[in-house]
């Protein structure tokens, strides 16, 4: 039920996004869907904050309304003001049942550093679900997952959604080294093929160079998602231009408002300037002008 | 003490508009409005300052826009914004139900430019006045923004006053070496009230990539980094001239509205801290009415009166 | 590694006057050198820019003279300092035996004083170069600031430098429209470099107190709260002129450096840093040690040529 | 031994600041002199962080080099840019033996909030002894230090000192309420009388009204030292001045460099503006210009 509701709502979305939002001109005239998921403010307890590898923690957030795979939700991390803007992740999984979320994050500068410092018990300011996450291919034969480094959160929110939904999927996961494979369930559950920059583990190379090594009757009527690296989303889309099939690909870009206000997190496609936090975070690869 | 509270008078008087309480928020950082709906209370706001309104729409710069400094963020969107046109059709039908003042951000390139916005603004109903951000570049001057050289800044504003019918608030540039002196020529020019400020220019370079990390060069700094600044130019600016003053400029929370409204102003805005927080406004809303409360101040606007000088 | 780095050339010149290092630290917040002695190792040093000298010891402002803002401090110590003579008598025997070059940084509220006070230093052995702050009120001229005048700027540089055997570093406030011009006439005026930037002018308010934190109600800002602001000026400076810039403004760390360089710096200052942690400087002096090394430069000067443009 | 030449130092520091260190025209004149401490740069490691009241905490710390009683040193509390500036602190307690000094803080703002949240095994970048101590007045027949709030810690380490050199001392320590007496063995060892505002233990008034119900003869010839909240040092002073003995006040104002460089930090006396961070934080209390 829960999920059926999220991919209307997407799909209308993502029919706003072409029809609607870009006009002409190239500039944005968002209208307000009355399918929009209704974000919210909320002090979220921390139920969990573990490392699952070298780099990665998972965090565990109560009281989250319910977010679609691809979406995110923005962290005031202190009251300090070092960092001072609110930081965007995705997330990772959420069980409706106890309204937790979950997020995968890696520790990088500020915010994290201070996020991966966090207790089980102590609050965080957030502000979800945001933007418009993946929308399954229906008429897809097969769903291929392509999650790079700290984009496995998202990927692993949608793998555990088409589990649920019985569809038939293969999800990729790329990373430097054996290391660096997060010690988590979820991510074992989903059977994921692992591939190492340097051979240490499953697949030798990198996770384009793994689809580029599937036989194309594999990937004929496929569907790809995918979130990592700025290289490895236009590997996936060059990949699928050449296969012929679809590809929804997860963009980054620094954020001030995340819900739309600031225009401040542009990202180019072919009609002009589109805002990640509100037509994305995810897109029709086909859409972005790749750089 | 909430009977005390009741009887506190929050409104705040521009020119012949009247806002329901001295806290807006900043042109640029709240969209048009609905972007917040489900996050801010805006009953609590004195007023919504929208995104700068051009007569064309336009894109905006390259990417990255945004990039955050100390206690501070570094902005280059180059106004982008829907245009006059659609801001009207679209953009009014929302933003006049709401129960603050809507006060739209004209900026242009040329008098003529300003000119047309206003005029098309005027026939557009549930708009209580304009704010003029004199922060952009004159292309028929040289590219010296309008806003650093008072005889533009005194031509502009009585260009605009005389075909308003609405109060003009004219946005002052912190880029100045005396913003009294632009100050006053606004008022000259018949302004009825000054924001002020608002950004500084700045710059950060990515030193692996050895280019400037906005692609424009340089950006508009703002936040709780510029704060002193902007106090220091509202105490001055406030001091200056004897029209109503807005100050702008890394606000946080109720303190920091606090020491804009003792240097002189009469209501707030808060851009950078809506990003941070949007509940930002409406606490500061409660706060200055918990501090009128707590002071015996029976109108707020009585707060710039508590300093002496 | 190691005897690539002994290779590097890490000598700046200014003028007549080479400087070891290009890191200096930032007059106002070295003292005389010896308050630091035990904490600074004063061979990574380029330069100490001495407290402001005037020609009459000077007990400077009320207290308190700093306040903490986000990311930077206000501070209103007043040009206190022991004066000229005293300067010369006391604290440059002390000063010309460090292994770095000493540049005293000059201050008057005339024209005369600024001469006077040079033409002492001049009689003093074991100074490389003047810095000239010219963010002072000139006393004769309405107490308008000396350095935001073109007209001034260039009388005084020219005054100063045709008795000055030495080279003269014009130290610009960042208070200006447009700082560019001023560089220029710094330039005109005979200036053998630019320092770039002094302090911003802001105020911070005790709204329990209800009045300014400090006594003489705004003063000057610093830190890393002001470095997007002071790279931009840097950057701008280092087109509009010829001469070598010096870049100052929050810088904290070797990226930091790196981005007043690239913008266009031949050196740096750190100032409010040194307080935070006095090995700051001979961090950064190794750090663009380890950067050109890796970078293969053979002179730290090609760091400013990297950024094109 | 130790504590000998610190006393020495300690003397001719105060000479200096009278003597040398402010001309005619108020100016400062700082000279070096040969028995200056030497302050140097650690990073120290926390080997305890305790809450020992409500408000207040004791942080012992390794590799101190020795300060006298009244010296402080200055902490970075993070390598953010907030808190920017370095914190000063006052020593409480130094073991010759093993390097240890102690300090006691209150948690107020950024700075003493980070500092409240080390463990042990952290380190924290340390720069001291700094400025100039208390000097025990040899001539006195007793010696009566008076602490109020978080102006305990530089008391009690004088404290210590006086109690090594077998010297009569009464310590006396004043608080609003019972609750913020600080449980600390250090302090009860000194057998304090506690002064408390509400009256919910030890004497009901402040400290200042507790030496006003002295007998006369009772501080004949005493020598006061106090640390704490100003309008405390001014009432210590005033009793002072009128009971014709010595008194010292450990002074507070804001620093930038604290080491005498930035002329930041001064307080007015009757012969000009001094620096608290090098010719305080001790002053004789009649050279200091009340407000
Ligand atoms: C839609 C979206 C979803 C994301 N999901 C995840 C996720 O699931 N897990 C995860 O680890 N990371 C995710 N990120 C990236 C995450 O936001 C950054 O890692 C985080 O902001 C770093 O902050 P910091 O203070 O720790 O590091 P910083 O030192 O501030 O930044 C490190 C890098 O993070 C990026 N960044 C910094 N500030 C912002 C900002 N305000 N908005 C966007 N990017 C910024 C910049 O590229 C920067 O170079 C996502 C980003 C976006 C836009
Ligand atoms: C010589 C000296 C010795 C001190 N000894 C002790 C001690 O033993 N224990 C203790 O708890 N406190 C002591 N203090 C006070 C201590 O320095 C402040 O409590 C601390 O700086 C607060 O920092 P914060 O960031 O937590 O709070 P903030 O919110 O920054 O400050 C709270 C208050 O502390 C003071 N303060 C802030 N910054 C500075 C600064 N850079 N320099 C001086 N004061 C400042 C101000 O009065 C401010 O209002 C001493 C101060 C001095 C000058
Ligand atoms: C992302 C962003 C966009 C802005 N756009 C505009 C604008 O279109 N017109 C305008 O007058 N000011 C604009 N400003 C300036 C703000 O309105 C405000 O004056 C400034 O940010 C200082 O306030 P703050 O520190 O609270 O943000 C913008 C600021 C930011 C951060
Ligand atoms: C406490 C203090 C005192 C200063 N005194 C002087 C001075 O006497 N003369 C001068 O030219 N600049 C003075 N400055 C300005 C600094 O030299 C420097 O230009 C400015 O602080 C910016 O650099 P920073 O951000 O690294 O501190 C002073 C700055 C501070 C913080
Ligand atoms: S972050 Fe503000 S529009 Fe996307
Ligand atoms: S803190 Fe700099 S002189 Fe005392």
């Amino acid at each position: 039920m829960h999920c059926t509701t999220k991919s209307v709502q997407i799909a209308i979305s993502n029919f706003n996004l072409h029809d609607q939002c870009l006009g002409n001109s190239g500039q944005l005239t968002h209208t307000k869907s009355i399918f929009e998921p209704m974000n919210t403010q909320t002090k979220s307890q921390i139920i969990a904050n573990t490392q699952v590898s070298p780099d990665f923690y998972e965090m565990q957030l109560s009281a989250s309304p319910p977010p679609a795979p691809g979406q995110f939700f923005t962290i005031r991390a202190s009251d300090s003001t070092v960092p001072l803007l609110r930081r965007p992740f995705a997330y990772s999984s959420f069980d409706p049942k106890t309204g937790t979320a979950s997020m995968i994050y890696q520790k990088l500068g500020p915010a994290t550093e201070i996020m991966a410092s966090k207790q089980p018990g102590d609050t965080l300011d957030i502000i979800g679900p945001l933007g418009i996450g993946f929308e399954v291919q229906k008429k897809a034969s097969k769903h291929i997952l392509v999650a790079g480094g700290v984009g496995l959160g998202p990927v692993l929110f949608l793998a555990d959604h088409l589990k649920e939904s019985g569809l038939d999927y293969t999800f990729v996961f790329g990373c430097r080294t054996k290391a660096q494979i997060p010690d988590l369930r979820q991510f074992r559950e989903h059977g994921p093929v692992v591939c190492t920059d340097d051979g240490s583990d499953g697949f030798h190379g990198n996770t384009v160079q793994y689809l580029e090594s599937l036989e194309r009757a594999y990937t004929d009527r496929a569907a790809l998602y995918t979130c990592g690296p700025h290289p490895m989303l236009k590997g996936c889309h060059l990949f699928a231009q050449n296969r012929g099939i679809s590809c929804q690909v997860s963009m980054e870009q620094t954020m001030a408002c995340g819900v739309g206000a600031c225009m401040g997190c542009v990202e180019k496609t072919n009609d002009g300037y589109v805002r990640v936090c509100q037509e994305g975070p995810v897109f029709e690869s086909r859409v972005i002008e790749w750089a | 003490m909430g009977n005390k509270h009741q009887s506190i008078d929050m409104s705040v008087k521009i020119g012949s508009c009247t806002l329901p309480t001295p806290v807006g928020v900043a042109s640029g950082t709240f969209g048009y409005g609905s972007e917040y709906e489900s996050l801010v209370d805006f009953s609590a706001l004195g007023a919504i300052f929208t995104k700068a309104v051009t007569l064309k729409p336009r894109p905006g710069n390259e990417m990255p826009r945004i990039i955050e400094t100390p206690s501070g963020i570094l902005n280059s969107i180059g106004l982008a914004n829907v245009g006059v046109d659609q801001f009207v059709s679209e953009k009014m039908p929302y933003l006049r139900e709401l129960p603050c003042a809507i006060i739209p951000n004209i900026a242009g390139s040329t008098e003529e430019e300003y000119i047309a916005v206003l005029e098309r603004l005027e026939k557009c109903e549930g708009i209580v006045a304009y704010e003029i951000n004199i922060s952009c570049p004159n292309v028929k001057h040289g590219g010296i923004a309008f806003g650093t050289d008072c005889p533009q800044v005194e031509t502009l504003t009585s260009k605009l006053k005389s075909i308003s019918t609405r109060p003009l608030i004219i946005k002052l540039t912190p880029n100045v070496t005396d913003i009294t002196v632009v100050a006053r020529a606004a008022e000259q020019g018949g302004a009825d009230a000054i924001s002020c400020i608002n950004t500084l220019v700045g710059m950060v370079i990515d030193t692996n990539k050895r280019r400037p990390v906005l692609p424009a060069g340089t950006g508009g700094l703002s936040g709780p980094a510029v704060r002193p600044v902007a106090v220091a130019m509202t105490y001055r600016v406030a001091r200056a001239v004897s029209i109503p003053v807005i100050g702008i400029g890394g606000i946080m929370n109720t303190d920091d509205a606090l020491q804009f409204m003792m240097a002189g102003a009469c209501a707030i805005q808060v851009g950078t801290g809506v990003f941070v927080d949007p509940s930002i406004p409406q606490s500061i809303a409660h706060g200055l009415q918990n501090f009128c409360g707590s002071h015996d101040l029976g109108d707020v606007s009585e707060i710039s009166k508590l300093l002496p000088g």
